[in-house]
């Protein structure tokens, strides 16, 4: 991303719209929008050059609260609405706001295909494990059994992964945080704004009225320790209240183990975000609390690789450099022609 | 065989239409399109219609798998291909059996003989050999032994028989070149041109060129030449233009006369896929061209890149245009300047891909949901390709709307020579972007003009940060609003802005008489051939008169005094009557039909037999 | 608080119309529905009128966030929930500011006054408090603390202040209970029913719902109570019921009769919505709900059942029907049987998610590529959803084709009184599949009946295996074909197909004189204020009739007849003239549109007003 | 799947519907198009219990060609088509076929909800790397700088590969296979068939036409030992002319090692296709001929998992079981009642 230096500091509230906020109280995001307005004005980026984009769902109403440029697009096409904006205008800081629904189920081939093309873009999904806006069907998050409004037996299909999915479709940077662990979200976020690349972030987010509390293992105080894994670049895998557990591999299959008793740090799974293989980066997604191990938060993978803006505005500059600046004469009159007097 | 013979007698013609078939792979798009650029520089008017097989090639030498393609060249305007042909080349018995009704009585039958045996006959249906059986009797006909004679033009250039039978067209192309008394120059630069990089082919290419040339002089059976004068066009430099290139060149001048980059976000589809073909082909010009992974991101994309205030476009056929509408809602609500081009082709469904097709006028008028409002315009051949493109952006920016221009398969594959403009006689569209608010007040995304266009403010502009999206707006704020008035309002605001744009248009005119027995109303592509049969019957007497619309919707300010004004209205179509229906519902007035859905145009005869038709019943 | 107090007088009444508002977390669906069930159940003719707020939760208090719920009962014949309000209950100042301009003067209004606190009134915008500066006086007002009332009837089942709170509709429930002197019964056994595993809010709500009834008994100031008499409705049993719960019963009976599976395939959209999760709830009726990954994966999901033989259903509105545009175009070529039912809502774009409005008749009728005729018909209300479900799929089997039912958020969202049909009374629709050939003759899948509907040949039959798909068809056979002369038969033949549906519906009925000087025609949810409205005229004597259409393609056979016996034709709706263009294209008859597009339905005032102004002018 | 045992045996011409085939000549749909003839008579289900639904493309014309049931359906939606068929009569055989642009560039949010519902279908992706029908150009799996008709400066969409994103997709049943090499072809075909759940078949397909030779290096009669691996479950990776160079694990990386000279086949990755953990298949759908990785063959993965054909039905068996078959006359008699005389 071309980042330029806004020439006054700005502060979270200059990235507040005039608009009311509208979700329900309690809902988690409030806690993104606020990590959100703390992280931009650290990217120095000017408000002007920043562009909120998103599809359809509680969370695709994220742009109305930002003091950005923004677009409510419709249901699932929010990456595409982005690709055509910053392939025309790569100088400016693209975010794509979306929801497990608006982005896995209807918007996941338009996920996929951002992503695969590694436009300099930011996408985060708020992900609840339900369709909140429509007042609480199951969504491709929701877990097998979940009983809702369209599932009164419970769900029977299987969940996607949203990490394993944008990892399975070539992505140069994925990550997790979650809306309560906000010194967490917000180094997530600036992480994702800086990568020069296509940034995918998901985000468990609590929707405290259609599925509340389905996150709570990952958040409660009591639990996160055991619960959840902070990815650290070159660290070990290790966690647990007393950080006393890790992350070994066997095989190709990783165990958790209790540091100590003959086990030390070394033998454990070291995270490597910039790993060129994404193995490493498709094991840690497919780690799952109900499976019996911590899931793993912070980012995944971060490697660089060309930039479908950069290449496409490239490919003009090189024929322009090539064939000369496009003159409509020349192009009028080429191929064959003749004059009637 | 360069024997010297006699010049043999020059018969001068007005016209003539030429159609040269055979297997998809005997090259004859090719020929036809070496023999229409010939003729064009010979300064005859063109006009063409090339014909492909449905989209998968079928087997060599069956029906399924024969390609045609068609010229028309005169010493006069022309605006149709031509109903019947006057000579016709087949390159197999399949190539035969499938255009031979086309072929006047008399005509002129050039048949590669070789390709006339066992297996060729049986796969084409034929129980006996037309060529022995007295069946075309009736037509000047010459059975040439192409396949053998080639080879042995191309022997010595080291080719595989293969390849050396892939020369066969450049046989044919001679043979035709002399009957029409063309030069073979043209051609030559374009083998030299084409096949530089290989001299062995070029060299045989030439040789078959060649070769067919003097067959046609040299062979006794070949007993007379004709000779097309040049049309008097009106002067100017000219090129020959095949629709889909002359948009693509129309959406280049577009603009860089605004200033603007020009993005595309399409997916391939027949027949509209060759508009990305061509832009992608125009980098140099600040072209960006987005082969999206669908046409739902091909329209979105689009309306990403109109929102980042540059000209975009997005350009599909039938099934991707269905899959654009939810999409044109949100430009429609977004009120951003945008193209949708719509080249339509057989439907319903996928239909029939490689075929014409005047059906989907409706969807481009009404295939939303909601109250959606969306200027529609409509390109009437090739070259108008270019004039229609810088049209739609015209409106489009005057009045942030999206626009809907529509083209058919016969548009898009046709061609013709295109006058080539002056730059300076294209209209600039000045765009104007605002800078900033004053004294600090609040940007009003939603203020409006006196073409009630909202004014587009592209991101990067300090102060101007403002968000829109599907959900009803506040006029003015742009804010979303459920006041149930202020809904009521904005349906009621899309509409008359769309409605305005009468007012922003030339008043519609009429060629011949303005009043009499009967109006010709007709639209797109249809054009040549009505025209034409109007001009036919105009000159035998007959009170009729044609209008060509342009604008379907708003329609013309005057239309409906001008429809008033005859007697009779029909409305020929290629689809069961959407135009008419917009009419009859419009004006009240009881137009009559002439409608047919086969995937191909109309003939000028069929036109002239109604208008003479209704002319006499009244 | 239970003083023992004289009896109030109570006034009868013909019929009253009552609202609850409240924000979205007090609870005023369940109260307006419950208050409808107990009218019902009194023997009343109802008819409800739910408003939702957009569909994100608003802050609470704030205008955005009001919720309201109104029901019109009656000792008479009613098809509207009324034009205004008899009483109006409001829990917030938000809720009254938005909703006070519908009470009539002198009507019951029944506030919370302690809500009424300075933040709250900011949060409506009032400068002064309504309850003190006189503003409210020519109404017949009761502020009551209800939320200390309500607090201290609960105290004492060890509830949370929040939860107390929770049961404050009850206690406005029952003092408007009390009001119209409703029996509590039906609540009470509802309160068990739903709250029966937590005894504690069990007790609670009642303890509320008869708090608030002994407030109305007691209170002095409370002086009036009313009495609105059982109606005369038909004999038979009714409940009351939904547009959307009526449309899943309409489809569960069509399987059920017709011996087919059924299968719906949905992605969730409002209004649409509840029809997926009414018939997920029904599975022991063999009822598949696949809650689909986008609209298009609904709508070819249910073109995959329908191959497979088996009664397939997809259910969306706007937006996403907008999606379905391509698979409506699939299954008009496969000429396979299947339901596409469109909620209409506010649109264009994402628009008026929860409002109503009927403007995606074009959408159905054109909504796609070539010539794509689908038959359409609409619902007229939330009862007749049921038989029109039924018709639906009558049709669609009988001719082999997709069909669209309309309804909108109006109707999907209303109840009703329904009587509930004998079973035997039911029609069935008789299906038969083909079993094999004769003599080894080869199938032929295009092959038509009378009607020219194809045969249904489901997979798992011997010996008819067959290949369908959307590239044009040969007629009979069923193989590809790009003849150009069996294409326009295939056109015809689909559009005649349609055609022929006129033939098997009841003829067009009028309700009033067979001629005369207006005439009045509407489709869809505006039934019932079209109906009250000409009613009313007619009762003055006005020379007016309606007539209501139910099948919009093909339009009935006699509909040209009947517009052309009245000197003027009014057809209301609620978008800008979509079946007014229908009825001009088809019949060149100079309809007057009356059009409101604010997303709610017509009062039928306005009608009245309207038609009293088109005869005065004649 | 739920197989029944015809009475006839068939033949593979019985398979043979009476249309015409209409694909290029020397175009690798042929090749496919034969095995599957030669498959399904083994499988014993009988012409009329199956089904082929395709989208559109070269490959789609497939279904024409077959004597069965089928639907030539529109652009990208077979997996949808075929899913609510398979819902209402899981007692049917049903393929999808489909092309690398019709399954992964339209198609793709179809693909990856059937494979992830694991419905019993078998999906075939016909990978040409190009688009045929159309006339040239290109598509999701195209390589980089690949100049086709809309590239004419290259391609700069980083390719998809499909068998990563169905591994993302929580496939139970991956495999590949090659147009020429047809024993192997036959073979995956009918473990595809016989794997109940959605089975996701990759063939590498030569289109003579507008991308001919894109798999010569996987094809080639001299490269081809050295270019492709053949898996086997529970056996080493081993390949080469003379089965001489095998793949071994360094940490989560695969490196290619000569046997011999200190290295044995216990060295080597052994596969596991039925792996729990997917990571093993998605490690293997990595290894790229351009990255000096032979490119696995075979099956990658083959997991049993519950079957959404299965559990939809079940749904309703159980809610009979629970409730009763479904009564009208109760249904329409639900909740509160009255009578008017
Ligand atoms: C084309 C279309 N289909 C369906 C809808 C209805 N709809 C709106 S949001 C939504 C799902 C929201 O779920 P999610 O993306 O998880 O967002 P959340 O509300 O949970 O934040 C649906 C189905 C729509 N607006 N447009
Ligand atoms: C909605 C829609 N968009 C576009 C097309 C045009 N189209 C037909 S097939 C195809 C791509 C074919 O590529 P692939 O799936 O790889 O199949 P192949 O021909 O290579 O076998 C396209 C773009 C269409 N038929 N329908
Ligand atoms: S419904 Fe759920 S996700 Fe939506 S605003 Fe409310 S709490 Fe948040
Ligand atoms: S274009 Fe390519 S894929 Fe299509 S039939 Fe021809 S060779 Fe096969
Ligand atoms: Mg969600
Ligand atoms: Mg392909």
């Amino acid at each position: 991303m071309s980042i330029e230096t806004a020439l006054t500091v700005l502060k979270p509230t200059d990235f507040a719209s005039d608009q009311d906020v509208r979700w329900c109280p309690g809902c988690g995001d409030y806690s993104i929008l606020a990590q959100m307005k703390k992280v931009l004005p650290t990217l120095g980026v000017p408000r002007e050059k920043t562009v909120f984009i998103s599809g359809i769902g509680c969370s695709s109403r994220f742009p109305y609260y930002m003091n950005t440029y923004g677009v409510h697009s419709i249901h699932g096409r929010a990456p595409a609405v982005a690709t055509g904006l910053k392939c025309v205008r790569p100088d400016l800081q693209v975010w794509v706001i979306t929801g497990d629904g608006d982005g896995l189920s209807i918007g996941g081939n338009h996920l996929m295909h951002a992503i695969r093309r590694n436009l300099d873009i930011n996408i985060v999904l708020f992900n609840n494990r339900i369709y909140g806006l429509t007042k609480g069907q199951y969504s491709p998050t929701s877990p097998l059994g979940q009983k809702t409004k369209s599932t009164p037996m419970g769900a029977i299909d299987n969940p996607l992964h949203p990490l394993s999915i944008a990892i399975g479709c070539e992505a140069t940077f994925v990550a997790r945080s979650i809306d309560t662990n906000i010194n967490h979200l917000g180094e997530v976020l600036k992480r994702a704004a800086e990568h020069p690349g296509a940034s995918f972030v998901e985000v468990y987010q609590n929707c405290n009225v259609f599925n509340d509390g389905a996150w709570d293992y990952a958040k409660d105080r009591d639990t996160k320790m055991d619960t959840t894994l902070e990815l650290q670049h070159g660290k070990p895998l290790i966690f647990g209240k007393l950080r006393e557990k890790g992350i070994r591999l066997n095989g190709m299959n990783p165990e958790v183990v209790e540091l100590g008793k003959g086990i030390t740090e070394d033998d454990l799974l070291f995270h490597d975000e910039r790993s060129p293989e994404p193995s490493l980066a498709y094991l840690l997604s497919r780690m799952r609390y109900e499976d019996g191990f911590p899931e793993p938060i912070g980012v995944f993978r971060s490697v660089d690789a060309p930039r479908y803006d950069v290449l496409i505005n490239g490919q003009i500059d090189e024929a322009i450099q090539k064939r000369g600046k496009g003159d409509l004469e020349a192009l009028f009159n080429s191929g064959d022609t003749w004059t009637v007097e | 065989m360069a024997t010297i013979t006699p010049v043999k007698p020059i018969a001068p013609l007005d016209d003539a239409t030429v159609r040269f078939c055979g297997d998809s792979g005997d090259g004859m798009q090719l020929a036809g399109t070496q023999f229409t650029n010939t003729s064009a520089l010979a300064g005859n008017d063109v006009a063409t219609f090339p014909d492909f097989p449905a989209e998968i090639r079928a087997p060599r030498g069956t029906k399924a798998g024969v390609s045609g393609f068609q010229v028309h060249f005169s010493s006069h305007d022309i605006y149709t291909p031509g109903d019947t042909v006057d000579a016709l080349v087949a390159m197999n018995p399949a190539a035969l059996v499938t255009n031979l009704e086309d072929l006047r009585d008399g005509g002129v039958l050039i048949i590669n003989k070789d390709a006339f045996d066992k297996k060729g006959l049986e796969q084409a249906g034929y129980k006996t050999n037309p060529l022995e059986d007295g069946s075309l009797d009736h037509y000047s006909m010459h059975a040439v032994e192409m396949t053998k004679l080639n080879r042995l033009a191309v022997e010595g250039f080291g080719l595989t028989q293969k390849e050396a039978d892939l020369c066969r067209n450049f046989f044919a192309m001679g043979l035709v070149f002399w009957l029409y008394d063309r030069s073979l120059e043209p051609t030559l630069r374009f083998i030299a041109q084409k096949f530089g990089k290989r001299p062995e082919v070029a060299e045989a290419n030439t040789a078959s060129l060649r070769a067919g040339y003097n067959y046609g002089e040299t062979v006794e059976a070949m007993n007379t030449q004709y000779q097309v004068a040049p049309a008097k066009l009106p002067p100017g430099k000219y090129r020959n233009i095949m629709g889909n290139t002359a948009l693509a060149y129309g959406l280049i001048a577009a603009a860089r006369l605004s200033g603007k980059r020009l993005f595309l976000g399409a997916y391939p589809i027949t027949p509209a896929s060759d508009i990305l073909h061509e832009l992608a082909s125009h980098k140099n010009f600040d072209v960006l061209t987005f082969q999206a992974e669908d046409e739902i991101a091909a329209i979105t994309s689009t309306i990403g890149a109109a929102f980042a205030g540059e000209m975009a476009v997005t350009a599909s056929s039938g099934p991707g245009i269905a899959l654009k509408a939810e999409g044109m809602g949100l430009a429609v609500m977004t009120e951003l300047p945008m193209l949708i081009i719509s080249v339509q082709r057989g439907g319903p469904s996928t239909g029939l891909p490689t075929k014409t097709e005047q059906a989907d006028l409706f969807q481009a008028m009404y295939g939303r949901n909601g109250e959606c409002p969306i200027p529609v315009i409509a390109a009437r051949g090739p070259a108008d390709c270019f004039d229609a493109a810088q049209e739609a952006w015209r409106i489009a920016t005057r009045f942030m709307t999206p626009v809907i221009l529509l083209t058919d398969g016969y548009i898009a594959n046709g061609s013709e020579p295109w006058r080539i403009p002056e730059l300076s006689a294209l209209r600039r569209t000045e765009i104007t972007h605002p800078t900033g608010t004053e004294n600090g007040d609040p940007f009003l995304p939603y203020q409006r003009n006196e073409r009630l266009a909202r004014p587009w403010a592209v991101p990067g502009t300090p102060g101007l940060m403002h968000r829109i999206g599907g959900l009803e707006k506040q006029d003015v704020t742009g804010n979303v609003s459920y006041d149930p008035l202020n809904h009521e309002h904005m349906v009621h605001t899309r509409a008359k802005k769309v409605a305005l744009i009468a007012d922003d248009v030339p008043p519609q005119e009429v060629d011949g008489p303005e009043s009499g027995d009967l109006l010709v109303v007709s639209w797109g592509g249809t054009y040549g051939a009505c025209a034409t049969a109007v001009h036919k019957v105009q000159q035998r007497g007959g009170s009729v008169a044609h209008c060509h619309l342009r604008y379907l919707n708003p329609l013309p300010k005057n239309l409906g005094d001008i429809l008033k004004s005859y007697q009779q209205v029909l409305v020929p179509e290629l689809n069961l009557g959407q135009l008419r229906t917009l009419l009859r519902a419009t004006y009240l007035v009881d137009c009559i039909g002439h409608n047919k859905v086969q995937g191909k145009p109309f003939s000028v005869g069929e036109l002239v037999e109604k208008i003479d038709g209704m002319l006499s019943v009244k």
